[in-house]
Order: C-alpha cells, then structure tokens, then sequence
C-alpha cells in the first residue's frame, strides 16, 4: 500500500504501527506528548497511547537517555527523541559510556533495544549551537548503529527496523527533510536496515553520501548528466555499519570517487569513507578520492555564510567536473 | 527610590515590549530568521535585575535576552541589526538572537543550550573572587533549565564556595509547551535551591519595583561579600515560545488572565496614582504598601503627558534601530574565519 | 525479626568482609589487575538494603559492588571470577571488579561512571511502571555523586512520576579524597531529596538490624503503589578508595573512631548480649532499644559457637571461590566478538 | 637545563611555572587538590599556591568544566582536569557549545585560554567504561585544538603552550605514559605546538602515530631495521590541526604511509589522516595507506583480550612488513 507521505508524517506512521503492534515500545523526549513533538513526529500519539506510553520529559538530556537504557535492559524498547543533535552532546554519557557498553561488559546477557531519535543537521539561520552534525561521533562507538535515512520510505522503514532490533540505534533526522515529501510503501519488504541504495546508476564518477546531501548530490548528477558526465549516486542510508561493499563495487567500475557530506571536513564522516575505499579500491582508482564537505567553521547566523558553509549544488556539480577531468588525463 | 529610577525601569520596559513586538514583524517579512523567543510579559523581570546592577557587574543570559541586552543599556540599532544579521550587530551577525554579546558592557552572551548559564556564571564569579573585586555575576535561567543537571551542580559549586553571584529564575510556567507541574516535581523553584545553601526568595515578576529592589538587595550584599543568592520570579510569556509556536496547549484564559497584570500596565497605573498626602499615610503607619507608596510619593509620580513622550522615544529607537539593520552591511566569509581564530593573535601553530 | 534472618544478615557481612579482605590479597598477587574498590566498613548498608528485597526486585549498583551481588546470592565463585577476568565470572570476564551483572537475579549491574546508576534505575524503574507489577528497584550511589547532574535529574523524575524506586546513598564521608563538606554545600543529603518530592530519611549506616528495617519498610511501601523513597545510610569505609589508594588525606584518629564501630562486631556483639527478660524489659518500656532488643529476645540470639562456625563456612566459601577462579578458564577473543553482537540474532545488518 | 624527568613531572614543572608566572592561571578537578591529582600532576601545588588556584571540585564535570568556560572569558586562564577521558563526555558541551563556539559566535569579542587536561588510553585492564580514547571526537569540533604529548618534554613544551595559549585546547595524556621517563630542557625553545616531530628518519616507509603508539611505533621500526626495513616515524604531537605538510614530505619521498593509532579504527583518527593524506600524495603512494588500529570492540576487562584489543609492537611491524613487501611489487 503505497502513499504520498512527509518525512514525518512517514515516521508518525512507522512509531503508531510500532506501537500498537507491542506494548512494550513508548517514546519520551521533551514536548513529544501533549505538544506533538517539535517536528510533529509523535503527532496524535499521546492521545491514543497515554502519557505512560508517550511521556513528556523535563529538559534532563542524559538521564531521559539514561532512562531509556534502563528500561530497555528490564525489558521495554524506548524510543527516545533528543530535541536536537546539539543537546545530544549532554546524553553522550547514556549512549556511549552505558548503552553501547552494557551488553558487551555483562558479558552478553543484556539486549539493548534502545532507539535514540535526533533531528540534526544545519537548518535555516539557527546558528553555532542550534546547527551542529556530530555524525563521526557516534561511529567510533562500537556497539552502536546509526542510521541516516533520506527519503520517507527509509524514515519508515529504518525506525520500524530499528525498533524492531535489540542494539542500540541511534537515527538521525535532518531537519530540512521532514517536509519534503515522498512515496512509502508500508506493505512492501524492507531493504536490510545498513544496507546502502544506489539512487542513481552511472559509470563515470561515484558520488557516496547520505541524508540530506545524498538528495544534493541527486541534483547534481541530474545537472552533469546534461554535461554527459553520467554520475552514480550511492545513499550510504547507515553510518554505523557502513555498506562498503555497495560502495567499492561501484567505485571499481567508474574508478572515481566523491564524497559529499554536510558535517566539517576535518575528522568527519568522509574521512573514514576516504580511507577505507581508498585502501580497498586503491588499484581500481583513476584519481584521488575527493571530499564535498562542510567548512570547518562552526556554523554563523547569518544566511550567506551559513549557505555557504555547507555543499550546495553547485558546489558538488564543481568537484564532480573537476574529478572526472582528472581522471581523464 | 529615585524618581530617575522609576522613569528608567518604565521606559526600558517599554522599549522592550516595543523592540519585540517589532521584532516579531520583522520576522514575518522575513528579515529576521531562525529561532527568535520574544520576551512581552517578562519585562519586569529583566529590566527590574539589570537596571539594579553596576557597570561593573556580570550578565550571563538565555537565548530569550533581546530585552536584557537593551536593559543592560546596548544600543537598540547593535541589537536590531543582530537580529538581521548584519556586521553592525552585536556579535557581527555570528551569533543572531539567541548569541548576543557586549564584552564592553560584561554582557557574557546570551546562550541557546538550556542551564548552559549555570556553569559559565559560576565561572565568571570565580574569576571575580581570584581577582578579589568586589563585583556581582547576575546569572538568568528558566524554570524549564532547573531540571538540567548543571543548575544542580553549578548551584552546589555556588553554595559550597559563597561565589559572587545571583541566579535570577525566570519562572514562565512553561517549558515550551510543558507546565512547570509536568516537568518539576517540586514547581516551588526557590524551595529546590535549600540543596544549595543559598539564600532564596520568590519574588512577583510582574512587579518590577519588587524585582529591583530584591534584586538590588541581593547584588548589594553580594558585592559586599555575601555571596551567593537566589531570586525566583514568577512571570508569564504573552507569546508562544519563539515564533514557531503558536502556544496552543495554554488555556486562553491562563493567557488573559496574566495578561490583565500586564506588568507594563501595572507599572504605569503605578507610577500614575494620585498617593495620600504624607500626613494622611502617616496616620496609616508603615505597612509594606504604605512604606513603598510613602517612597514613591516623596520621589513624585509621572505625568500622562510624560508617559506618551517616553512611548514616542522608545518607538522612535526602535524604528531608528530598523533602519539601521537595513542599512548595515553583511559580513563577509572573512568576517567568519577572522571571528573563528580572533584569539590567535601572532601565534604560529605548526 | 525472624532468627534465620538475623543470621542471613551477619553472614552475608561476613561473606563480604571475608570476600574483599581476600580480593585484596589476591590483588597484591596479580591474580585481580585494574581499579578495585573494597567496601570494609561499609557492609551493614548493602547487606541491611538488599536482604530486604525480593528476587522480583531489581538492583542497580556502582563499581563498589561485589558485597552487593554476594548479599543478592551470586554464588562467591562467580564473583571472585570475574575479579579474576575468567570466563565463568558474572560478566564472563568481560567487566571486571566494576561491572558484575546477573540478569537472572535482577543484578542489573555495576557502573562506574559516578552518577550513572540514577538515569538507569529510573529506567527499570519505568518499565516496572509500564508492566504495571509490584516491583521495586533499589539503586545505589555514593555521597560524592550526589553532586553529579543525574542524580538532579534523575531524583525530580523518580518524585514526578512517583516510579517504584528505592534510592540508597551510601555516605562514606568521601569520594575518593574529598570530604563531603568540601564537595556538598549540604552535606546533609537526605536535606537535598526535598527538592524532588521524595521521602527521605537518614539512617545509621553501621547498624544492620535499622538499615534492613529501613529498607524493608520502604520497598514494601513501594511495591503496594507507594512510590519513590530515599535513604541515607551513614557509613565508613575503612579502606582507601581502590587499591590505588592509600587514603593519607583522612586523619588516622577518624580511621579509628570508624573502626570501634564496626557494623560487623557491632552486630555480633548485639546477637551475642545477654538479654533481660520479658518481665525485667516490660518494666524498662518501650523505648528505642528496648524495643529492639525485645524483638531480638523473643527471636533468640546467637551463641558464640554458631559465630565461629559461621566464619568458618565463610571462609570456606571464599577460599573455594579462589580455587575456582583460579581453575576457570579465560575468555577468548570469539567470547568477546560474541558478547558484542549478542543481541544481533539472526539480524542481516547490510 | 636539561633533567631527566617522569612525563607526570613535567607537567607538574610546567604547571608550577605558568602558575608562578601568572596569578590569573588556576587549576580545577576532582582530587587535584589535596590529594595532589590522580597521576600526581597537581602534587605540591595546592600547598604552595591555595584552594582558590588549586581547586577541588565535586565530582560534576559539565559544570566545573563550564566553570573553567565562564572564567576565561572572565579574563582568568583556567587549567581544568577531568579526571579521565571516560568521564569527559559529560563535560562535551561545556568543551564544545560552550568554549569552542563562544569566541566565534560573539563575534570575535572573547578569549578562550582554556585548558582541558585529560589522562585517555587503554591502561591496565579498566574495563570497557575506563579505557577510551575519543581523540577523534574533539577534531570534528571547529575552534577547539587537541594536542597530544608523548614525551615528558613535550608534555612540559605542550602545557606551557596550551596555558599560554587564548584559544581552547584539549591535552590528551595518556594514562601509561605518566611514568614514562625522559630528557627535559626547561630553556630550549620549543617547536611550534602543533608541529610534528620526526623521531626517526628512514626510506621504506612512514609511520604516522601519536602518543604512547608513536612510542611503539618507534620500538617496531628499531625491529624493522634488523630487516633492513628503514621506516620513518613521526610523531604527529596534535590533531588539531594536524601538520600534513610534515607527513606529506615524507611519503613523497618513502612512497609508503602506515598509520598506527590506539583508538577504534572505524571512525577514528586515522580515517582523517589516510584520506587526507591519500588525496595529497595520491600519485606518490605505491600501495594503499594501511592503518593498524584498535579493534572495533569496547576494552575488555580480561587482560588478554585487552591486550589483543589495541596495537601491539609485532602488528605494526607486521603491518610494515606487509606494506613494504606490497609496494614492491
Ligand atoms: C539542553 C537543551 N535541551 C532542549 C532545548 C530546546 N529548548 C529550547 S528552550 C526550551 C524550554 C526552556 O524553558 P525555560 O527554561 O523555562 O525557558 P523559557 O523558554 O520559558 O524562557 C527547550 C526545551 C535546548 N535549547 N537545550
Ligand atoms: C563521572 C565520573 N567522574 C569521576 C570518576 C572517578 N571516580 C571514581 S569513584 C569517585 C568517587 C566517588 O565517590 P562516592 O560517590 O562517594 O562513592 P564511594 O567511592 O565513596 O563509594 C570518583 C571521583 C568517575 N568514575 N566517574
Ligand atoms: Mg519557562
Ligand atoms: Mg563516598
């Protein structure tokens, strides 16, 4: 059954049928019950499922979060919603130090069905402390997963996945996507939940990212294509693992690779992809590996720095050019 | 207290409801963007504290500080054009409503991660006791940031070394759209700070002669060594949380009803009453009431007339402070990586 | 209280007196390695607290545990083998001194992050909740983190929603060298519980027979509906932090004043008293101790020989323990891949 | 004036010094005080300079460590210590919203001369919550740099730096090296803060390490070089900002780049350094960038598994071997 949904409204979808299916899943976050979540994703469920099941919290980052590992190893799955990606810095302890670690130093006698929502990403003008990434954080965390889904369909299906798995996961939410729009089938069989999607096929230049850019750098294949460069874009759509394998078998066949992510350059995401399909692919590559990526400023109020601190589209339509050039001399 | 006082507390109150209200038309023509938290219906809080603080006193504020900034006596034009996001503004159009500075006027920024206020206070009043000033750090949360854990901790450190500081809650009843009942087990704020041994009272927000003179008080004795203080101030948001919220989980007649104590109103009708004569309030002896109105008597009262000109001063600043956002220049990338490595100085890294 | 209990309650201290006198031992050895915090001195809290659960109770405790999960019936072996990192230790070798987990008994862990058992055990404590059963979570924490922002955060939510949870704050006086009156502005800390609606009260920490009396009166209240209760229980703990330390920043006439109070002679001495008769107490009344020691008459005391035989069977125990430790075989790295990815199941990640 | 001093030394001279040089440097942290710190570096300071200089704290790390944010904007020059890296993703937002944000969203009005001094590392069987690394988790944060000594006189040059310094910097001690012992100049000069060191010169190969691994990695190429495999060392002493050019001049020249870190491999410092320098020196490499890290499980307590957790002399020079015998091919 196929229908037209927002980014949130695909989510809304995904907690409902999560929760009425098992009584053992509830939510909690700050203004997710009465008010409906800041981003509208936990919408009419406080009503439907009560406040036990659906709990406002006060503004305790760590221990909410810590809240949710205790009842996930007493048997409950938790869904917690950090505000924002930029508070999540406070709940780090309850993520890292004690989600990620219990299984493992119990010695495999607990699960960890914990679910960690965080909307992140640079928004519109919400400056330095509202507008951070902080994805490379959580992938030196073993024990961890992080998903990033782009499209309705993977908001959908990775928090119905995510909810369903006993480790710990924490999604991140772009902001800018929950109202873009898109089809979701809530019938159809999931992909499994790290495995990356090839979104566009091509054959002279890989493009790798994930979120919001993997949709930039859609565009800017769409605009190459019109220049006869014939980009294929990867969806990396999980951070932690990361589907490698999708990658370098695209990366051996057009033999060049770039790499588009939103977080700063210096020690972000595209430094892991860089390095590990740069050793995998080494023979195969025509041209250096090249990353698309945030300044490493932190992010100003002002629109026209802002915009200009992350990659826009033309900025990828750039590299992309100037790599397959390279490649070709 | 001195009839220069009274005007100052009525006119930066006006300015700030003005300057919001301006604001919040701006936003919607889209000349101001992202988060913006307006501050109509807490004037008296902020205006009563700030205007009771010297120069050389600290501020440490919230993302919901226009109107503290303006009570702390930056110019309207500096705040205005960092809501624009001009280089003229406060923070050269870096830091945008919820990040204003003035280091000139110890305005130690406005800060967006709720109870960051906390820690960063307590620093600054350690810094003032290891140059051993006598000078109080004023530092301001919501009622929403008494949950975070660094108002616990921070509030500890306070009380356990006597720092110079006076934390200012600002108690709205909300946290964006959660009621002090629902997110405070204890929703009598001042009670919670017993944990600290810090001296605590609740005062009326609406009040801003009550606020200043508590406020005025407790800096007094704090830059006389006393240390550490708390004042909890009841007060309530007109708007919703920041202009994304249209603060539909209040009940309209909560709204009305804090709105029929409007404190700017309420200051007004003050500073207006025709008091007793000194012979008619001696006969009514010295109770609280009477010892204030006996006060404000003998400082003279406003004229109508004097009112409708402070109203034309601050409308005028506020338009004034428009055209000068528009007229600004945009800062550059420059700018940016300037701001980003100001402290470097001549230093060579690698 | 019943004969058998009194006699569970001086065994489990003596277990665990036996137990940690002798993982210290084993630690000079180099058969334990890392951080080891001994809890001497400190036995009558967790044995009083946890002899007063059910097994549908949950516990949550810190790095200072190992009296906790013996009192919780964790046979001594695998306690001891997972000091000695083997795989048939609690947590298969894999946590070590600071991290003994028992699913089965509803140990739910040690954590060594200060603070961290808070957010944790409300967690359980949610759950309970939500599977709406008459069960009650006991967590545990040192006086030192109650100054951590979790135990803020974590207490207004226990007092908010009123979840099954019984907090123990274990006062020793010190978080590794820092008194409490250098780290607590009050350092009363069932004072600081009134913030968050929580009952709370202090207990004698050294007196085992009012720390089970205590415990047992508030997780009873807790599992009929009753809700969050705190407890303070003054204690002492004779040994330095860890292994690391040899606690010189505490005056020695304090170490000794500590010792002539020892819960576990204390106890012994109590079961051992000659008591008066029914007739001869009636006419003394009903006061406090007579109260008790009535209880206790009419319960029987111990005899001198059961003592011994007791420590006997302690000692039997923990040197059968060691040897078992001793023979276990260590984990491989496949064990520790495995404990990783325990909850995977048959999950297809990519 | 040279002596021969233990690394906790060092930073103990350094600390006296930059402490007696300026009365508005202070230091802070739990038991730095009375009980002279954790691994000594604080010894004798409390005495000599007062608990206002040299404070206790309670154990409330965001704060204390806000508290260090709060008083260098102040004008002080705070020297904060948390007590182990484990403990420091409490204190992330005071390290990263607070000071790394501050002087650039206040528009360049404020100093940040604060030093965040924290011991890190896989000890001796501390189990999983005592034995992380998180170096990379402070490089993605813009405004912040991370300094990491692995001699006691780079821990002397670094502190001084750092104190001296007005932009906010983490010291990242490793917890193993506190009694490592080594020459100390108090006089000399010393080298830029960030720069890094060659500690030994060679032509087969680069190592790029830091802190106790570039230690080990100099252990491997005295092995290497019995097999006449001449690897040089260097020892990066930062990672932010990273000193490429140094690295880069060297696998121009060896034509071979191996990274040794102890941190997880996924998502840690090496992917920054395998991708940056994989792009520059793209056409100089004759085999892949290799990188022996840290294995992507959390530290066990158990003393073997510990052990095999993290790099050890033979994989590295496993590892070189490997890397010299591929690029001859
Ligand atoms: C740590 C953190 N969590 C959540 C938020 C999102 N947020 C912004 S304001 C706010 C409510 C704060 O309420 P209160 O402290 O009462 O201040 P008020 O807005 O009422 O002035 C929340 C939850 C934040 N900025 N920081
Ligand atoms: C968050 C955190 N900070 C610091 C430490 C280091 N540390 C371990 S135990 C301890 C003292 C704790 O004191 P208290 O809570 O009183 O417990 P006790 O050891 O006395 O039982 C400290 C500071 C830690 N483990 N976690
Ligand atoms: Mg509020
Ligand atoms: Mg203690």
């Amino acid at each position: 059954m196929s229908q037209e949904l927002l980014y949130w409204q695909a989510l809304n979808q995904a907690m409902d049928a999560e929760m009425e299916a098992d009584e053992s899943v509830f939510t909690l976050g700050e203004d997710v019950g009465l008010y409906g979540g800041s981003y509208r994703v936990t919408e009419g469920l406080y009503a439907k499922y009560g406040e036990w099941r659906v709990r406002d919290t006060p503004i305790s980052e760590n221990s909410f979060t810590g809240l949710g590992v205790g009842a996930a190893i007493a048997g409950s799955r938790p869904v917690v919603e950090i505000m924002t990606i930029n508070f999540a810095l406070l709940a780090l302890d309850s993520i890292v130090n004690a989600a990620a670690k219990i299984p493992f130093m119990s010695g495999g006698q607990f699960p960890m069905p914990l679910v960690v929502r965080v909307p992140t990403g640079v928004a519109r003008q919400l400056a330095a402390q509202h507008a951070q990434r902080f994805e490379s954080m959580f992938m030196n965390v073993p024990g961890l997963r992080v998903a990033v889904p782009a499209t309705p369909q993977d908001a959908y299906w990775q928090l119905r996945q995510a909810v369903a798995s006993d480790e710990p996961i924490v999604l991140l939410e772009h902001e800018l996507l929950y109202f873009s729009k898109g089809e979701v089938d809530t019938l159809a069989d999931p992909p499994p939940m790290h495995r990356a999607a090839v979104r566009r096929a091509g054959r002279d230049l890989t493009i790798v990212s994930y979120s919001r850019m993997a949709m930039l750098a859609l565009e800017a294949a769409n605009t190459l294509a019109k220049e006869g460069i014939e980009a294929e874009v990867i969806d990396l759509r999980s951070l932690s693992p990361i589907d490698f394998d999708t990658c370098a078998a695209s990366v051996d066949r057009t033999h060049r690779l770039l790499i588009v992510e939103e977080d700063g350059k210096f020690g972000g995401v595209g430094g892991e992809i860089a390095a590990s399909l740069g050793e995998r692919c080494f023979f195969s590559l025509d041209a250096p590996v090249r990353r698309v990526a945030g300044l490493d400023l932190p992010i100003a109020y002002n629109g026209a720095i802002e915009a200009a601190s992350i990659p826009r589209v033309p900025d990828i339509v750039e590299a992309a050019r100037a790599l397959h050039k390279s490649a070709q001399q | 207290m001195q009839r220069e006082t009274l005007h100052r507390l009525l006119r930066d109150m006006m300015l700030s409801r003005v300057f919001e209200e301006r604001a919040a038309e701006e936003y919607t023509k889209g000349n101001i963007v992202g988060f913006l938290h307006l501050y109509p219906g807490e004037e008296a809080v902020g205006v009563g504290v700030i205007t009771a603080a010297t120069p050389s006193d600290y501020i440490v504020s919230t993302y919901r500080e226009h109107g503290h900034a303006l009570a702390r006596g930056v110019p309207a034009r500096q705040v205005m054009a960092e809501l624009f996001g001009r280089a003229t503004g406060m923070s050269g159009g870096m830091g945008g409503s919820m990040h204003m500075f003035d280091r000139e006027r110890r305005f130690m920024g406005g800060y967006a991660i709720v109870g960051e206020t906390c820690p960063i206070a307590i620093g600054v009043a350690y810094s003032v006791m290891l140059k051993n000033l006598p000078e109080a750090v004023i530092c301001f949360m919501g009622d929403g940031a008494v949950n975070q854990g660094t108002f616990h901790e921070s509030l500890n450190m306070a009380g356990l070394w006597r720092l110079p500081i006076l934390f200012v809650c600002e108690n709205n009843h909300y946290a964006i759209g959660t009621e002090i009942h629902r997110h405070s087990a204890v929703p009598e704020v001042h009670k919670r700070v017993a944990a600290y041994n810090i001296p605590a009272e609740k005062i009326d927000g609406m009040d801003v002669l009550k606020v200043h003179a508590a406020a005025k008080a407790a800096l007094d004795h704090i830059r006389r060594g006393g240390g550490r203080q708390f004042i909890e101030c009841e007060t309530y948001r007109y708007r919703g949380h920041s202009m994304a919220d249209a603060g539909a989980y209040r009940p309209a007649v909560e709204v009305k009803a804090y709105q029929a104590i409007d404190p700017l109103s309420i200051t007004i009708r003050n500073l207006e009453l025709k008091y007793p004569t000194a012979s008619e309030l001696a006969k009514v002896g010295t109770d609280n009431i009477g010892k204030l109105t006996a006060h404000m008597l003998s400082e003279g009262h406003v004229e109508h007339e004097e009112i409708e000109a402070l109203k034309q001063e601050v409308q005028k600043a506020v338009d004034d402070a428009v055209a000068f956002a528009l007229d600004s220049a945009q800062p550059t990338m420059d700018d940016a990586w300037r701001h980003l490595t100001c402290n470097r100085h001549r230093e060579i890294l690698i």
